[in-house]
């Protein structure tokens, strides 16, 4: 029953689109309107990106502060050869993608030479040369603090238009679950039970005759290709790339993400990553309505940061052990009439 | 509920809906609070209170972007799958840019709010524009110049600083006067070196475009080190919060200004002033007011039908708030007369007094392509 | 040949030195324990030897190659296996996943992102080395919630996976209860007694090291003092004294 | 000549805004183990009351109610959600996040998001003229305060026992209450003293500016990471020195350099010794 | 015979899903050495650890004839309640002086008597602990609790690790400490059981064995064999 519930819901996800149910309070629309499925878009994104960072933080405990490198590169990467150079998506996908890992483990190679939090900060400062770099808008190729709108005369016209919103949501539900199906992949395979191995003592990884930075580099490297495979998938979703992509804010929103849902679980990040996309965008739609603070989106996400991580330990993930002596509670009466 | 396609569906017809998107919060969202109330008193101006056009209602809905793309973009797809044929606001530059194809690929009408940026002129047939655009400032300042020759240009290093040094390259240095630029980082904290240096370089002019936080102690430094009482400094004209911030230097200032509350007197301007609580009009009031106005004559051509409301305001003249504003046909810039001024008083008191009006066509930037 | 070569190895923090030019030889299928006072520098030459550490001065040879500039990976991939005193086992995951990372990594496939069916029999194989170490009943137990005794058999249990054929044990009985030590003497004699490994052994138990050991290094600030049979070395006077004290 | 006079004094201005942020930064990292995202939503606490309060009580105490106001919110914050966790140190950092997300945007609904501009003593607006060099008389004052802060803060570890509890309370804090110490205050105490300091450096960080905006706390906490990390991590004398390299760089090369290359030039200076010295100049140890 | 200084009684911990303790009830008396002994794993850390207040239990405990419930470990501590765990918890980034500093609570810390015992730890006295090895960690944290007047010791393993010459010198301070202080020690060598022990207490899977004085346990070699393991090789 449980093995079935990822594939039931993907079900779900994937018809979604043509149904017209109504959930007034969470979506202004029916399910099937554009701006929800946007919404819905935007939410899995943030998913996929947040699983994707948890590969990094929750199983190989790198705590990397530079993490929306990567995914700018994606996302700036494909607009820039799309928008400025006119290719086509597919290959610019497919070439960033390869750029960004590349980038990964060069820069991989140098960070993971520290450990701890010299770590977070070597990659902070490269994350952060990046992020001025966009800003400066070399070549007139970012476009600086303004972004550069996704020219979507060079995209496939499935992709253009409110109409084909669906197709964009379908798009941010294939990149999740290319995501998932990577990180769950890994965490079934031996290098998931490796990387865990890591994250708890280094010391001994060694001595087992594993080379801990190999390990960390390759963990950093796929999760910047992953990282860049979002990045492009943000930017076809929205419609451009702003540096607010590129900046250590966009990090510390993904690090909140995964917490949120509960790092190092199997689905902790996806959901995390959802629930965050969903409410920073809901709650900006709201914000008018709302007395004082509550008006301030970021408020409202800061406080629920904190009662979640100080009255759900473990994040959304960690809820279900929660109600487990519930669950425990009623399935045992059945139990017993079946023994008597 | 039941099942239905992923298209989404169509509105009802006893009301019009216009959708804007804006800033009610994030880092504009003093910008944001003026547009929307200009707007609301432009609409009830240009529908002579009724709100209506014929006998439907405009209906408008307010949305907050919090000054990020991917809001504003989310939201403004909800509105357009709504069935929305036009979509106002776009507080920030860089949501006008991001918002500004959606017009496009969906056939409605776009009118992008106090976003300065040049690169909204002309981005589509469907996008318009209510506020000025950083070419006709500049267009402005050239009215300082005088005789001058040596001109600085003091701006942060970033898009925005660059387009200025651009637009006053070619305005100024087409007049025949040599630009120089000083760059500085846009994360800069410390002015004073880079004011020593163009004390240093004796300008006739400097022109600074400087916005965000560090105003203030770029405007000390200018004055510390001599710059304002030597020179002929020109700047722009922010929103009235950020006068306090010009400091002691505040009156030696040459404004540039898009608008400011008793630059003009007209009817619009009474109903404007009327509408605003507390009766003191503020910069970006007037964009919201002529936003609506633009709106009320595209809705009047056609409630529904994106094309004929371009048709309706490509070349639309009108009087609004800062006098008569038209709308060129070629690359839908925003023609409008601006304002000489300086400021008497200090802090809270200070106020804004004119001392120049340049007309529309003097303040008109050059013609740009239809980009899309 | 030799198993293992420590050729004039030394270690300094600063102008001190911790391991003072020690040299030593283990021959195949040979124990030697390594006793000496508190700090005398045991652990820190284990930590040379495996390459957690880098010598100041000297040589580390595994049968016959110098491994003196590889990192510990490396060595370990060369047949070197070591405990920790402090014992250092993967808390979060749980005891047979421990034993099955180590079999894995030594197999090969311990970094690959997909499984296969060879899987299966690692995990068969790891069950069988908590057997050896008679921590079965505890298999599904997160390592991190062990008590401390139990923790020492997955240490060794850990070193087991890796099948190495030279072996360092760091106070494998420190803190073994009483009745285990002798089972876990079984194991360790086991592990090497005829199967060509050699072992180097720190370890206070007396008892024990005179069970176990064929030779006996007494290493004393640093410096290796004496190497010999255990009945020599025990005649030893400064052992008398300074080791090991008058007795209970 | 009276440039580099003028770089040099002012790069020095700029490190001891940098050194008056990075202090109780330092100190809290150092000591409680928490890297504290919060400490720019401290400085404008500490700004944002004196702001608020100079109409009414004059400047010079008004100065006083922030430093005490912001003290305050640092023990609170202390008691309230950092206790509660103290033996989860990632979520410790993490909920400092929250805070930060939270309250600027709680000061933002109180306050607006615009700049406000900040009250001042007077002899700060002048310059002082040396070798040429029209420096700024506000870089004195900064300076000033920031030789005291470092005395200060060396004193305090020095010669109590609270920088000793703390340290071990971070390492384990069961053993220290082992040891019959009551270890929650002295976490506490750090925490007010961390606020009071970044209470201290909004203020006069609002005269450097002139102005004071909700964000302003946040947008200076990277460099004051960037110090506090180059220092060695806790190290408050380390600190100090990382601020002055730090400060003067960054103005020089801003001046000289390409434009941006200032800020590059100091996260390339951040990685570089990270790289060389893992634990930042000052080692390892969180001391004086 | 006078009162106990500390009695269990029904303590019960539970840990992470598991019944560590179950009803485990026993006097420490107010002289000598009561040892705690037992297989791996059954429950003695958790024992001193729910004794101290750093596991939550349930049962009642009574130190000195107050019930310690709710009272926080650094109180007891000050009421005279000394704590030298397993895993030596000395701290890594302190030096050895700064270790001692920190157990400082009275005025007069008795300095002399620790230089006597350990001289080492004088030398070491400006080496961060963390480095220092395995035995001399375990110095540290015995001196800890001796620089302090104190009315019971609990001491987890003291003899772990070191060498046959300082076990023998641990036990004969544990001895001289017990003439003035009750010891409830933790211990796996039978030789320091033997010499130390008055009484004895053997758990087993959680639950008290056995309880009498340590010599009949170490006389009945029936006993010992079964519940110790001992002999049997
Ligand atoms: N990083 C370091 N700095 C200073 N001294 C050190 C360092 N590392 C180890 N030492 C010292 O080196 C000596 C040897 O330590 P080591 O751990 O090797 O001893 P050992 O023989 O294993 O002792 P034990 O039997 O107690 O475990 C000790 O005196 C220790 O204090
Ligand atoms: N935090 C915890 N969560 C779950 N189980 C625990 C925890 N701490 C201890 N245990 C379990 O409780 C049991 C008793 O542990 P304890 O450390 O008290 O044993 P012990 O008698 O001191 O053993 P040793 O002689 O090995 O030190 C062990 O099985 C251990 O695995
Ligand atoms: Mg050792
Ligand atoms: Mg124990």
């Amino acid at each position: 029953m449980k093995k079935y519930l990822p594939l039931g819901l993907l079900l779900v996800a994937v018809v979604l689109p043509w149904s017209t149910l109504n959930l007034p309070g969470l979506f202004d629309g029916p399910l099937n309107a554009p701006g929800t499925l946007q919404l819905l878009a935007v939410c899995l994104v943030f998913g996929g990106l947040a699983l994707g960072y948890d590969l990094l933080f929750g199983r190989a405990g790198l705590l990397s502060f530079g993490h929306a490198l990567y995914i700018a590169s994606g996302a700036y990467g494909v607009d820039i050869l799309v928008s400025h150079y006119g290719w086509a998506l597919w290959s610019a996908v497919g070439v960033t993608v390869l750029v960004a890992a590349t980038l990964a483990a060069l820069l991989g190679s140098v960070a993971l030479k520290t450990s701890g939090i010299a770590f977070s900060m070597v990659t902070l400062a490269f994350a952060q040369v990046g992020y001025i770099l966009v800003n400066r808008d070399p070549g007139g190729l970012t476009g600086g603090e303004e972004g550069l709108p996704l020219k979507t005369s060079g995209l496939p016209s499935g992709l253009v238009g409110v109409v084909n919103t669906v197709h964009l949501y379908w798009l941010a539900l294939a990149f999740l679950v290319v995501t998932v199906l990577v990180v769950h992949a890994v965490d079934r395979a031996p290098l998931g039970r490796t990387l865990i191995g890591l994250r708890d003592d280094e010391r001994r990884i060694a001595v087992v005759g594993l080379s801990p930075y190999r390990l960390k580099l390759l963990a950093f490297v796929v999760a910047g290709a992953l990282a860049a495979l979002g990045g492009a998938a943000y930017v076809l979703v929205v419609g451009g790339a702003a540096p607010h992509v590129a900046s250590s804010e966009f990090t510390l929103a993904l690090i909140v993400m995964t917490v949120l849902g509960g790092a190092g679980t199997r689905w902790g990040a996806v959901a995390g990553g959802i629930l965050y996309a969903f409410l920073d965008q809901r709650l900006a739609r709201l914000g008018g309505q709302l007395p004082g603070p509550f008006g301030q989106p970021l408020f409202v996400l800061g406080t629920l940061f904190i009662l979640a991580v100080y009255f759900v330990p473990g994040g959304l993930a960690g809820l279900r052990g929660r109600f487990e002596p519930v669950r425990r509670a009623l399935r045992r009466p059945a139990a017993e009439v079946s023994t008597s | 509920s039941g099942c239905g396609s992923p298209q989404g569906s169509a509105g009802d017809n006893s009301s019009i809906d216009v959708g804007v998107v804006y800033s009610q919060s994030g880092p504009l969202a003093s910008y944001g609070a003026q547009y929307a109330e200009g707007f609301k008193a432009g609409l009830a101006y240009a529908t002579n209170g009724t709100g209506k056009i014929g006998d439907r209602t405009v209906n408008v809905t307010w949305t907050d972007d919090a000054g990020d793309p991917v809001k504003a973009v989310s939201a403004a797809k909800d509105l357009i799958g709504k069935g929305y044929k036009v979509l106002a606001g776009s507080t920030s530059s860089g949501v006008g840019l991001q918002v500004a194809p959606l017009a496009a690929e969906n056939k409605v009408l776009f009118v992008s709010g106090p976003a300065a940026t040049d690169g909204l002129t002309g981005a589509n047939k469907y996008t318009f524009r209510s506020g000025r655009q950083s070419y006709q400032d500049v267009l402005t300042a050239k009215a300082f110049l005088g005789d001058g020759k040596k001109v600085t240009v003091f701006a942060p290093d970033s898009a925005f600083g660059k387009s200025n040094v651009d637009a006053v390259t070619k305005v100024l240095g087409g007049a025949g006067a040599t630009v120089t630029s000083i760059a500085v980082p846009a994360s800069a904290t410390d002015f004073t070196p880079f004011a020593s240096q163009i004390k240093a370089a004796k300008p006739d002019l400097v022109f600074v475009a400087w916005a965000g936080t560090t105003a203030g102690a770029m405007w000390q430094a200018l004055d510390q080190q001599g710059v304002l009482a030597g020179t002929k400094v020109v700047t722009g004209l922010d929103i009235r919060a950020s006068w306090a911030g010009f400091g002691a230097g505040g009156a030696k200032l040459n404004l540039l200004a898009h608008y400011f509350d008793g630059a003009v007197d007209n009817p619009a301007y009474q109903a404007l002033k009327a509408a605003v609580p507390g009766g003191r009009t503020d910069l970006f009031h007037p964009d919201g007011f002529a936003a609506a106005q633009m709106i009320v004559h595209a809705l009047e051509a056609s409630p529904d039908d994106a094309d004929k409301m371009v048709t309706a305001l490509e070349g639309y003249s009108f009087d609004s708030v800062k006098g008569k504003l038209t709308v060129r046909a070629e690359d839908h810039a925003l023609l409008q007369p601006m304002f000489q001024a300086k400021l008497t008083g200090a802090g809270d008191a200070a106020t804004a007094t004119a001392t120049g009006t340049i007309d529309a066509e003097a303040a008109a930037p050059p013609a740009a392509a239809m980009k899309g | 040949m030799t198993a293992l070569a420590v050729e004039g190895v030394s270690w300094r923090i600063g102008a001190v030195p911790i391991v003072d030019d020690v040299t030593l030889e283990l021959a195949p299928d040979e124990f030697v324990a390594l006793i000496g006072p508190n700090g005398a520098g045991k652990t820190s030459l284990f930590n040379l030897i495996s390459g957690l550490r880098r010598p100041s001065a000297g040589r580390i040879r595994l049968t016959g190659d110098d491994v003196t500039a590889l990192a510990p990976y490396r060595r370990a991939r060369r047949g070197l296996g070591r405990t920790f005193q402090t014992s250092a086992v993967f808390g979060s995951l749980t005891v047979a996943e421990n034993v099955a990372l180590a079999v894995q990594a030594r197999r090969g496939g311990a970094m690959r992102a997909w499984r296969r069916r060879a899987d299966r029999e690692v995990a068969a194989r790891a069950a069988e080395i908590l057997a050896e170490v008679h921590l079965e009943h505890r298999a599904g137990r997160d390592a991190g919630s062990l008590a401390h005794g139990e923790k020492r058999k997955l240490e060794i249990a850990l070193l087991l996976a890796g099948e190495p054929r030279v072996l360092l044990l760091d106070e494998p009985m420190a803190g073994v209860s009483t009745e285990d030590v002798p089972t876990l003497v079984e194991v360790i004699r086991g592990l090497t007694a005829g199967t060509g490994r050699s072992v180097l052994m720190v370890e206070h138990h007396m008892d024990v090291v005179l069970d176990l050991a064929d030779r006996v290094a007494v290493l004393h600030h640093g410096a290796l003092l004496a190497c010999d049979t255990p009945d020599a070395v025990m005649a030893d006077s400064f052992v008398q004294e300074a080791y090991l004290g008058e007795g209970l | 000549m009276s440039t580099v006079v003028l770089l040099t004094l002012t790069g020095l201005g700029l490190a001891a805004l940098y050194f008056l942020i990075a202090s109780g930064l330092s100190l809290v990292f150092g000591l409680a183990g928490v890297l504290n995202f919060a400490h720019g939503l401290f400085l404008s606490v500490g700004a944002y009351v004196t702001w608020w309060a100079e109409p009414h009580l004059g400047l010079p105490l008004a100065v006083v109610a922030g430093v005490v106001a912001a003290a305050a919110t640092g023990a609170l914050v202390e008691l309230a959600m950092i206790r509660p966790l103290y033996t989860r140190h990632t979520e410790q950092v993490l909920v400092t996040v929250g805070l930060s997300l939270a309250g600027v945007a709680l000061l933002q609904s109180i306050w607006g998001a615009d700049a406000r501009v900040f009250p001042s003593f007077a002899f700060t607006k002048n310059v002082t003229t040396i070798v040429g060099a029209q420096v700024p008389d506000d870089r004195f004052l900064l300076i000033g305060a920031a030789v005291l802060v470092l005395s200060g803060l060396l004193a305090f570890l020095r010669f109590t026992r609270y920088g000793l509890v703390i340290r071990a309370g971070v390492e384990n804090r069961d053993m220290v209450k082992a040891l019959g110490i009551d270890v929650r205050n002295a976490f506490t105490l750090v925490f007010a003293i961390g606020g009071a300091l970044a209470g201290l450096a909004g203020i006069l960080g609002g005269m450097y500016f002139t102005s004071i905006s909700p964000g302003q706390g946040g947008s200076l906490l990277i460099f004051a990471f960037i110090v506090v990390v180059i220092g060695g991590l806790g190290s408050v004398t380390g600190s100090a020195v990382a601020a002055v390299v730090v400060g003067i760089l960054q103005q020089f090369v801003n001046y000289y350099g390409a434009s941006g290359a200032g800020d590059v030039s100091v996260v390339a200076l951040l990685a570089i010794v990270l790289l060389l010295r893992p634990a930042g100049i000052a080692g390892k140890v969180a001391t004086a | 015979m006078s009162s106990p200084i500390l009695q269990v009684a029904d303590l019960s911990v539970r840990l992470g899903g598991s019944h560590i303790l179950q009803g485990v009830t026993f006097d420490v008396a107010p002289t000598g050495v009561t040892a705690l002994l037992g297989r791996n794993g059954v429950g003695k850390t958790t024992t001193l650890r729910a004794i101290i207040g750093e596991v939550p239990a349930a049962g009642v405990i009574e130190f000195g004839g107050a019930v310690t419930r709710s009272r926080p470990t650094h109180k007891l501590v000050r009421d005279g309640l000394a704590y030298v765990p397993e895993d030596r918890c000395v701290f890594a980034g302190l030096t050895v002086a700064e270790n001692l500093r920190l157990a400082e609570r009275v005025p007069d810390p008795d300095y002399a008597l620790v230089h006597d015992l350990f001289p080492e730890l004088r030398q070491r006295a400006q080496q961060r602990a963390g480095t220092l090895s395995g035995g001399q960690q375990q110095m540290v944290a015995i001196a800890r609790v001796l620089l302090n007047p104190n009315r019971l010791l609990l001491v987890d393993e003291p003899t772990k690790g070191l060498a046959p010459a300082v076990v023998t010198s641990v036990a004969t301070v544990l001895g001289r400490v017990a003439e003035r202080v009750p010891v409830l020690l933790v211990e796996q060598n039978l030789a320091v059981v033997r010499k130390l022990a008055t009484d004895a207490v053997v758990l087993e899977t959680g639950r008290v064995a056995w309880r009498g004085p340590a010599t009949d346990l170490l006389a009945d070699g029936d006993a010992t064999r079964s519940l110790l393991g001992v002999g049997r090789h």
